[in-house]
Protein backbone atom coordinates (compact mmCIF):
# COMPACT_ATOMS: atom_id res chain seq x y z
CA UNK A 1 0.00 0.00 0.00
CA UNK A 2 1.44 3.30 -1.01
CA UNK A 3 0.90 6.76 1.89
CA UNK A 4 1.53 9.58 2.33
CA UNK A 5 3.27 10.62 5.69
CA UNK A 6 3.39 14.25 6.57
CA UNK A 7 5.38 15.69 9.31
CA UNK A 8 4.71 19.02 11.53
CA UNK A 9 7.23 21.09 13.39
CA UNK A 10 10.12 19.58 15.50
CA UNK A 11 9.30 16.17 13.87
CA UNK A 12 10.04 17.63 10.54
CA UNK A 13 13.03 18.51 11.69
CA UNK A 14 13.76 15.29 12.25
CA UNK A 15 13.20 14.45 8.86
CA UNK A 16 14.48 16.68 7.43
CA UNK A 17 11.20 16.92 5.26
CA UNK A 18 7.61 17.43 5.43
CA UNK A 19 6.13 14.72 3.39
CA UNK A 20 7.14 11.64 1.52
CA UNK A 21 5.49 9.08 0.21
CA UNK A 22 6.00 4.90 1.19
CA UNK A 23 4.92 1.46 -0.16
CA UNK A 24 4.44 -0.33 2.97
CA UNK A 25 2.63 -3.70 3.72
CA UNK A 26 2.25 -2.91 7.72
CA UNK A 27 -0.77 -3.91 8.67
CA UNK A 28 -1.32 -1.75 12.15
CA UNK A 29 0.03 1.95 12.78
CA UNK A 30 2.84 0.56 15.02
CA UNK A 31 4.30 -1.37 12.46
CA UNK A 32 4.54 1.44 10.35
CA UNK A 33 5.58 3.12 13.20
CA UNK A 34 8.82 0.88 13.55
CA UNK A 35 9.91 1.64 10.11
CA UNK A 36 9.80 5.27 10.89
CA UNK A 37 11.39 4.77 14.20
CA UNK A 38 14.30 2.61 11.31
CA UNK A 39 15.01 5.16 9.12
CA UNK A 40 14.85 8.42 11.85
CA UNK A 41 16.70 7.31 14.61
CA UNK A 42 15.91 10.76 16.53
CA UNK A 43 12.84 9.85 16.14
CA UNK A 44 12.03 8.01 19.05
CA UNK A 45 13.31 10.90 21.29
CA UNK A 46 10.44 12.80 20.10
CA UNK A 47 6.63 13.20 21.56
CA UNK A 48 4.59 13.46 19.16
CA UNK A 49 0.32 11.90 18.59
CA UNK A 50 -0.52 10.21 15.17
CA UNK A 51 -3.25 11.27 13.01
CA UNK A 52 -4.86 8.97 10.32
CA UNK A 53 -6.92 10.63 7.79
CA UNK A 54 -6.63 13.69 9.75
CA UNK A 55 -8.13 11.80 13.22
CA UNK A 56 -5.65 11.41 15.79
CA UNK A 57 -5.44 7.63 16.23
CA UNK A 58 -3.51 5.10 18.75
CA UNK A 59 -0.69 2.70 17.70
CA UNK A 60 -2.57 -0.24 17.76
CA UNK A 61 -5.07 1.19 15.24
CA UNK A 62 -5.30 -0.92 11.89
CA UNK A 63 -3.56 1.15 8.76
CA UNK A 64 -6.39 1.86 6.53
CA UNK A 65 -5.65 5.65 5.72
CA UNK A 66 -3.91 7.21 2.45
CA UNK A 67 -2.51 10.09 4.88
CA UNK A 68 -0.69 9.72 7.97
CA UNK A 69 0.65 12.75 9.99
CA UNK A 70 3.18 12.62 12.89
CA UNK A 71 2.19 15.80 15.06
CA UNK A 72 4.29 16.96 17.42
CA UNK A 73 2.67 18.82 20.84
CA UNK A 74 0.05 21.66 19.58
CA UNK A 75 1.38 24.81 20.05
CA UNK A 76 -1.54 27.02 18.49
CA UNK A 77 -3.13 30.75 19.81
CA UNK B 1 -29.67 21.23 9.60
CA UNK B 2 -27.20 21.91 6.59
CA UNK B 3 -23.36 20.66 6.67
CA UNK B 4 -21.38 23.69 6.71
CA UNK B 5 -17.68 23.30 4.56
CA UNK B 6 -14.93 23.90 7.48
CA UNK B 7 -13.98 27.75 6.71
CA UNK B 8 -10.40 28.79 6.38
CA UNK B 9 -9.77 30.61 9.70
CA UNK B 10 -5.79 31.27 8.99
CA UNK B 11 -4.03 34.37 7.73
CA UNK B 12 -0.64 34.50 6.30
CA UNK B 13 1.67 36.84 9.07
CA UNK B 14 0.03 38.78 11.77
CA UNK B 15 -3.40 40.09 12.43
CA UNK B 16 -3.95 43.48 12.57
CA UNK B 17 -5.54 45.94 15.17
CA UNK B 18 -7.21 47.61 11.70
CA UNK B 19 -8.97 44.13 10.52
CA UNK B 20 -10.06 43.80 14.00
CA UNK B 21 -11.49 47.14 14.47
CA UNK B 22 -13.37 46.54 10.89
CA UNK B 23 -14.41 43.02 12.06
CA UNK B 24 -16.17 44.44 15.12
CA UNK B 25 -17.70 47.53 12.67
CA UNK B 26 -19.49 44.92 11.05
CA UNK B 27 -20.96 43.67 13.69
CA UNK B 28 -23.03 47.19 14.22
CA UNK B 29 -25.86 46.01 11.95
CA UNK B 30 -26.98 43.44 13.91
CA UNK B 31 -28.95 45.37 16.43
CA UNK B 32 -30.37 41.68 18.26
CA UNK B 33 -26.63 41.61 20.11
CA UNK B 34 -26.03 42.82 23.46
CA UNK B 35 -22.47 41.90 24.13
CA UNK B 36 -19.03 40.78 22.61
CA UNK B 37 -16.23 39.28 23.66
CA UNK B 38 -13.02 38.95 22.14
CA UNK B 39 -9.70 37.19 22.76
CA UNK B 40 -6.65 37.85 21.07
CA UNK B 41 -3.26 36.01 21.52
CA UNK B 42 -0.41 38.45 21.21
CA UNK B 43 3.38 37.07 20.68
CA UNK B 44 5.51 37.48 23.94
CA UNK B 45 8.81 38.45 24.09
CA UNK B 46 10.06 35.68 27.03
CA UNK B 47 12.83 35.88 28.38
CA UNK B 48 14.76 32.09 28.12
CA UNK B 49 17.87 31.35 29.67
CA UNK B 50 18.59 35.29 29.12
CA UNK B 51 17.46 34.91 24.70
CA UNK B 52 14.85 37.10 23.77
CA UNK B 53 11.48 35.78 21.98
CA UNK B 54 11.73 38.26 18.71
CA UNK B 55 8.64 36.26 16.99
CA UNK B 56 6.72 33.00 16.47
CA UNK B 57 6.72 31.41 13.30
CA UNK B 58 3.63 29.33 12.99
CA UNK B 59 2.92 26.41 10.74
CA UNK B 60 -0.13 23.92 10.72
CA UNK B 61 -1.93 20.77 9.45
CA UNK B 62 -4.38 23.09 7.86
CA UNK B 63 -6.96 20.51 6.48
CA UNK B 64 -7.24 18.89 9.80
CA UNK B 65 -6.99 22.15 11.76
CA UNK B 66 -9.66 23.89 9.80
CA UNK B 67 -11.76 20.39 10.26
CA UNK B 68 -10.77 20.98 14.31
CA UNK B 69 -11.83 24.35 14.57
CA UNK B 70 -14.84 23.83 12.86
CA UNK B 71 -15.98 21.25 15.13
CA UNK B 72 -14.47 23.63 17.92
CA UNK B 73 -17.05 26.06 16.21
CA UNK B 74 -19.99 23.68 15.80
CA UNK B 75 -19.82 22.62 19.48
CA UNK B 76 -20.08 26.71 20.80
CA UNK B 77 -23.10 27.28 18.72
CA UNK B 78 -24.45 24.34 20.13
CA UNK B 79 -23.84 24.71 23.95
CA UNK B 80 -24.10 28.36 23.96
CA UNK B 81 -26.62 31.14 23.10
CA UNK B 82 -24.25 32.51 20.45
CA UNK B 83 -25.28 35.15 17.27
CA UNK B 84 -21.75 34.80 15.69
CA UNK B 85 -18.56 33.72 16.49
CA UNK B 86 -15.31 33.97 14.56
CA UNK B 87 -11.80 32.75 14.65
CA UNK B 88 -8.72 33.81 13.15
CA UNK B 89 -4.94 32.27 13.39
CA UNK B 90 -1.97 33.34 11.98
CA UNK B 91 0.51 31.08 9.80
CA UNK B 92 3.94 32.74 9.02
CA UNK B 93 6.17 34.19 10.96
CA UNK B 94 4.44 36.85 13.71
CA UNK B 95 6.60 39.33 15.80
CA UNK B 96 6.67 40.26 19.42
CA UNK B 97 3.47 42.36 20.15
CA UNK B 98 2.05 41.07 16.73
CA UNK B 99 -1.20 39.37 16.92
CA UNK B 100 -1.59 35.34 16.20
CA UNK B 101 -4.94 34.54 17.47
CA UNK B 102 -8.50 36.38 17.11
CA UNK B 103 -11.46 35.06 18.79
CA UNK B 104 -14.65 37.02 18.40
CA UNK B 105 -18.00 35.69 19.83
CA UNK B 106 -21.43 37.60 20.71
CA UNK B 107 -24.34 37.05 21.50
CA UNK B 108 -27.83 39.01 23.02
CA UNK B 109 -26.30 38.14 26.48
CA UNK B 110 -22.84 38.55 28.39
CA UNK B 111 -23.26 35.12 29.97
CA UNK B 112 -23.11 33.62 26.83
CA UNK B 113 -20.10 34.98 25.53
CA UNK B 114 -17.61 35.06 28.63
CA UNK B 115 -18.75 30.86 28.95
CA UNK B 116 -18.20 30.67 24.88
CA UNK B 117 -15.03 32.47 24.90
CA UNK B 118 -13.24 30.71 27.51
CA UNK B 119 -14.09 27.21 26.29
CA UNK B 120 -13.36 27.74 22.56
CA UNK B 121 -9.62 29.54 23.56
CA UNK B 122 -9.07 26.61 25.69
CA UNK B 123 -10.34 23.91 22.85
CA UNK B 124 -8.03 26.08 20.33
CA UNK B 125 -5.01 25.59 22.31
CA UNK B 126 -5.68 21.87 23.11
CA UNK B 127 -6.61 20.72 19.81
CA UNK B 128 -5.65 22.51 17.01
CA UNK B 129 -2.53 21.29 14.91
CA UNK B 130 -0.78 24.24 14.77
CA UNK B 131 2.68 24.44 15.51
CA UNK B 132 4.89 27.57 17.11
CA UNK B 133 8.78 27.72 16.73
CA UNK B 134 10.04 30.70 18.99
CA UNK B 135 12.27 32.54 17.39
CA UNK B 136 15.48 33.76 19.37
CA UNK B 137 16.45 37.75 18.46
CA UNK B 138 19.93 35.89 17.84
CA UNK B 139 18.17 33.43 15.12
CA UNK B 140 18.42 30.42 17.28
CA UNK B 141 15.09 28.53 17.89
CA UNK B 142 12.65 26.38 20.17
CA UNK B 143 9.59 24.64 19.69
CA UNK B 144 6.62 26.28 21.50
CA UNK B 145 4.79 24.38 24.08
CA UNK B 146 1.06 25.00 25.13
CA UNK B 147 -0.03 24.87 29.06
CA UNK C 1 1.88 52.71 46.78
CA UNK C 2 1.13 56.36 45.58
CA UNK C 3 -2.64 57.19 45.15
CA UNK C 4 -3.95 57.69 42.08
CA UNK C 5 -6.67 60.08 41.56
CA UNK C 6 -9.57 58.69 39.26
CA UNK C 7 -9.81 58.75 35.70
CA UNK C 8 -12.55 59.83 33.55
CA UNK C 9 -14.02 57.06 31.84
CA UNK C 10 -16.61 58.78 30.15
CA UNK C 11 -16.74 59.25 26.74
CA UNK C 12 -19.53 61.50 25.05
CA UNK C 13 -22.21 59.39 22.32
CA UNK C 14 -20.62 56.25 21.28
CA UNK C 15 -17.35 54.32 21.11
CA UNK C 16 -16.33 53.55 17.69
CA UNK C 17 -14.61 50.42 16.06
CA UNK C 18 -11.85 52.78 15.56
CA UNK C 19 -11.10 53.99 18.81
CA UNK C 20 -11.24 49.97 19.79
CA UNK C 21 -8.49 49.41 16.98
CA UNK C 22 -6.09 51.91 17.83
CA UNK C 23 -6.51 51.40 21.22
CA UNK C 24 -5.98 47.30 20.32
CA UNK C 25 -3.02 48.83 18.51
CA UNK C 26 -1.17 50.67 21.18
CA UNK C 27 -0.76 47.73 23.29
CA UNK C 28 1.94 46.24 20.40
CA UNK C 29 4.81 47.35 22.24
CA UNK C 30 4.19 46.00 25.51
CA UNK C 31 5.83 42.62 24.51
CA UNK C 32 5.36 41.29 28.03
CA UNK C 33 1.49 40.76 27.08
CA UNK C 34 0.45 37.19 25.70
CA UNK C 35 -3.14 37.58 26.25
CA UNK C 36 -5.88 40.43 25.41
CA UNK C 37 -9.56 40.34 26.51
CA UNK C 38 -12.15 42.65 25.96
CA UNK C 39 -15.57 43.27 26.18
CA UNK C 40 -18.09 45.37 24.50
CA UNK C 41 -21.63 46.41 25.09
CA UNK C 42 -23.74 46.97 22.41
CA UNK C 43 -27.12 48.93 22.85
CA UNK C 44 -29.58 46.10 21.99
CA UNK C 45 -32.81 46.78 19.57
CA UNK C 46 -34.96 44.66 22.11
CA UNK C 47 -38.90 44.56 21.49
CA UNK C 48 -40.88 45.29 24.13
CA UNK C 49 -44.14 45.52 23.59
CA UNK C 50 -44.32 45.55 20.09
CA UNK C 51 -42.13 48.53 20.32
CA UNK C 52 -38.11 48.41 19.12
CA UNK C 53 -35.47 50.22 21.56
CA UNK C 54 -33.84 52.82 19.02
CA UNK C 55 -31.48 54.14 21.27
CA UNK C 56 -30.08 54.48 25.16
CA UNK C 57 -29.39 57.66 26.51
CA UNK C 58 -26.64 56.71 29.39
CA UNK C 59 -26.40 59.47 32.51
CA UNK C 60 -24.12 59.25 35.63
CA UNK C 61 -23.14 60.59 39.09
CA UNK C 62 -20.35 60.93 37.11
CA UNK C 63 -18.31 61.56 40.26
CA UNK C 64 -18.91 59.08 42.27
CA UNK C 65 -19.02 56.78 38.89
CA UNK C 66 -15.40 57.62 38.05
CA UNK C 67 -14.44 56.86 41.89
CA UNK C 68 -16.34 53.59 41.43
CA UNK C 69 -14.43 52.31 38.42
CA UNK C 70 -11.46 53.25 39.99
CA UNK C 71 -11.82 51.39 42.65
CA UNK C 72 -13.01 48.37 40.39
CA UNK C 73 -9.68 48.98 38.47
CA UNK C 74 -7.59 49.06 42.01
CA UNK C 75 -9.14 45.62 43.04
CA UNK C 76 -8.83 44.23 39.34
CA UNK C 77 -5.27 44.79 39.34
CA UNK C 78 -4.92 43.20 43.67
CA UNK C 79 -6.83 40.17 42.32
CA UNK C 80 -5.42 39.42 39.23
CA UNK C 81 -1.98 39.25 37.14
CA UNK C 82 -2.74 42.25 34.74
CA UNK C 83 -0.58 44.69 32.88
CA UNK C 84 -3.38 46.88 31.42
CA UNK C 85 -6.45 47.53 32.21
CA UNK C 86 -8.85 50.11 29.92
CA UNK C 87 -12.87 50.84 30.91
CA UNK C 88 -14.65 53.81 28.98
CA UNK C 89 -18.12 53.80 28.95
CA UNK C 90 -20.83 56.26 26.64
CA UNK C 91 -22.89 59.22 28.12
CA UNK C 92 -25.32 60.59 26.20
CA UNK C 93 -27.08 58.50 23.09
CA UNK C 94 -26.22 55.56 22.03
CA UNK C 95 -28.41 54.27 18.95
CA UNK C 96 -29.18 50.48 18.84
CA UNK C 97 -25.86 47.96 17.33
CA UNK C 98 -23.76 50.90 18.43
CA UNK C 99 -21.28 50.48 21.67
CA UNK C 100 -21.66 51.51 25.06
CA UNK C 101 -19.23 50.15 26.87
CA UNK C 102 -15.34 48.88 26.26
CA UNK C 103 -13.31 47.28 28.90
CA UNK C 104 -10.33 46.16 27.77
CA UNK C 105 -7.64 43.96 30.02
CA UNK C 106 -4.06 42.32 29.18
CA UNK C 107 -1.73 39.98 31.10
CA UNK C 108 1.12 37.79 30.13
CA UNK C 109 -1.17 34.99 30.84
CA UNK C 110 -4.82 34.34 29.75
CA UNK C 111 -6.24 32.38 32.57
CA UNK C 112 -5.98 35.72 34.47
CA UNK C 113 -8.05 37.89 31.78
CA UNK C 114 -10.68 35.68 31.48
CA UNK C 115 -11.27 35.97 35.06
CA UNK C 116 -10.57 39.68 35.62
CA UNK C 117 -12.74 40.99 32.33
CA UNK C 118 -15.41 39.11 33.68
CA UNK C 119 -14.70 40.09 37.59
CA UNK C 120 -14.75 44.14 36.24
CA UNK C 121 -18.11 43.85 33.58
CA UNK C 122 -19.88 42.38 36.51
CA UNK C 123 -18.69 45.15 39.03
CA UNK C 124 -19.77 47.55 36.87
CA UNK C 125 -22.67 46.54 35.98
CA UNK C 126 -23.52 46.09 39.83
CA UNK C 127 -22.01 49.32 41.48
CA UNK C 128 -21.69 52.23 38.89
CA UNK C 129 -24.22 54.35 38.99
CA UNK C 130 -24.96 54.97 35.87
CA UNK C 131 -28.59 55.30 34.35
CA UNK C 132 -29.98 53.47 30.48
CA UNK C 133 -33.22 55.38 29.57
CA UNK C 134 -34.07 53.15 26.71
CA UNK C 135 -35.86 54.82 24.06
CA UNK C 136 -38.14 53.58 21.83
CA UNK C 137 -38.71 54.25 17.86
CA UNK C 138 -42.11 56.23 18.45
CA UNK C 139 -39.21 58.53 21.17
CA UNK C 140 -41.67 56.92 24.13
CA UNK C 141 -39.42 55.57 26.63
CA UNK C 142 -38.53 53.14 29.71
CA UNK C 143 -36.01 53.15 32.49
CA UNK C 144 -33.23 49.72 31.83
CA UNK C 145 -33.12 47.59 34.41
CA UNK C 146 -29.83 45.23 34.80
CA UNK C 147 -30.22 41.48 35.82
CA UNK D 1 -27.73 72.65 57.37
CA UNK D 2 -27.64 73.32 53.58
CA UNK D 3 -26.85 70.20 51.70
CA UNK D 4 -27.20 69.89 47.72
CA UNK D 5 -29.52 67.18 46.79
CA UNK D 6 -28.99 64.98 43.78
CA UNK D 7 -31.73 63.25 41.16
CA UNK D 8 -30.76 60.92 38.66
CA UNK D 9 -32.60 58.71 35.97
CA UNK D 10 -36.37 58.06 37.12
CA UNK D 11 -35.72 59.88 40.51
CA UNK D 12 -35.01 62.76 38.49
CA UNK D 13 -37.78 62.78 36.21
CA UNK D 14 -40.44 62.43 39.56
CA UNK D 15 -38.53 65.70 41.04
CA UNK D 16 -38.37 67.27 37.68
CA UNK D 17 -35.18 68.86 38.52
CA UNK D 18 -31.27 67.25 38.73
CA UNK D 19 -30.33 69.17 41.74
CA UNK D 20 -31.47 71.50 44.26
CA UNK D 21 -29.80 72.89 47.53
CA UNK D 22 -32.28 72.65 50.66
CA UNK D 23 -32.10 73.88 54.15
CA UNK D 24 -32.89 71.25 56.84
CA UNK D 25 -32.60 70.00 60.24
CA UNK D 26 -32.80 66.55 59.78
CA UNK D 27 -30.19 64.43 61.91
CA UNK D 28 -30.49 61.14 59.98
CA UNK D 29 -30.95 60.48 56.27
CA UNK D 30 -34.39 59.03 57.25
CA UNK D 31 -35.58 61.85 58.00
CA UNK D 32 -34.98 64.22 55.41
CA UNK D 33 -36.67 61.18 53.26
CA UNK D 34 -39.70 62.00 54.83
CA UNK D 35 -39.26 65.43 54.17
CA UNK D 36 -38.42 64.70 50.19
CA UNK D 37 -41.29 62.02 50.29
CA UNK D 38 -43.72 65.12 51.80
CA UNK D 39 -42.43 67.40 48.66
CA UNK D 40 -42.83 65.11 45.67
CA UNK D 41 -44.92 62.18 45.99
CA UNK D 42 -44.49 60.20 43.38
CA UNK D 43 -40.89 59.22 45.17
CA UNK D 44 -42.15 56.25 47.66
CA UNK D 45 -43.43 54.45 44.79
CA UNK D 46 -39.93 54.49 43.47
CA UNK D 47 -36.77 52.15 44.02
CA UNK D 48 -33.88 53.91 45.13
CA UNK D 49 -30.62 54.01 47.05
CA UNK D 50 -29.02 56.88 48.54
CA UNK D 51 -25.41 58.07 48.55
CA UNK D 52 -24.11 60.44 51.02
CA UNK D 53 -21.18 62.47 49.98
CA UNK D 54 -20.46 59.90 46.95
CA UNK D 55 -20.92 56.64 49.19
CA UNK D 56 -23.99 54.69 49.19
CA UNK D 57 -25.87 54.83 52.69
CA UNK D 58 -28.50 53.16 55.09
CA UNK D 59 -31.14 55.62 55.87
CA UNK D 60 -30.52 54.97 59.66
CA UNK D 61 -26.99 56.74 58.60
CA UNK D 62 -26.63 60.33 60.63
CA UNK D 63 -26.64 63.00 58.32
CA UNK D 64 -23.67 65.06 58.15
CA UNK D 65 -23.30 65.17 54.13
CA UNK D 66 -22.76 68.35 51.90
CA UNK D 67 -24.14 66.17 49.06
CA UNK D 68 -26.55 63.68 49.09
CA UNK D 69 -27.87 61.83 45.73
CA UNK D 70 -31.18 59.78 45.19
CA UNK D 71 -29.59 56.91 42.79
CA UNK D 72 -31.99 54.41 40.89
CA UNK D 73 -31.27 51.38 40.06
CA UNK D 74 -28.28 50.92 38.18
CA UNK D 75 -28.21 49.96 34.49
CA UNK D 76 -24.77 50.95 32.76
CA UNK D 77 -22.78 48.44 30.64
Amino acid sequence: MLITIKYFGQIAEVTQKNEEQIETSASHISELLDALNQKYKELKNKDFQIAQNQELVATETKLSGAEIALLPPFSGG
Amino acid sequence: MTIKKPKNVFIEGPISSDFIGNSIYKHQTKTSIGAHNIFLGQVRSDDIDGKKVAAIEYTAYEDMANQTFHNIREAAFEKFDLTCMHIYHSLGVVKAGEICLFVFVSSPRRKAVFEALEFIVEAIKADAPVFGKEIFEDASHQWKVNN
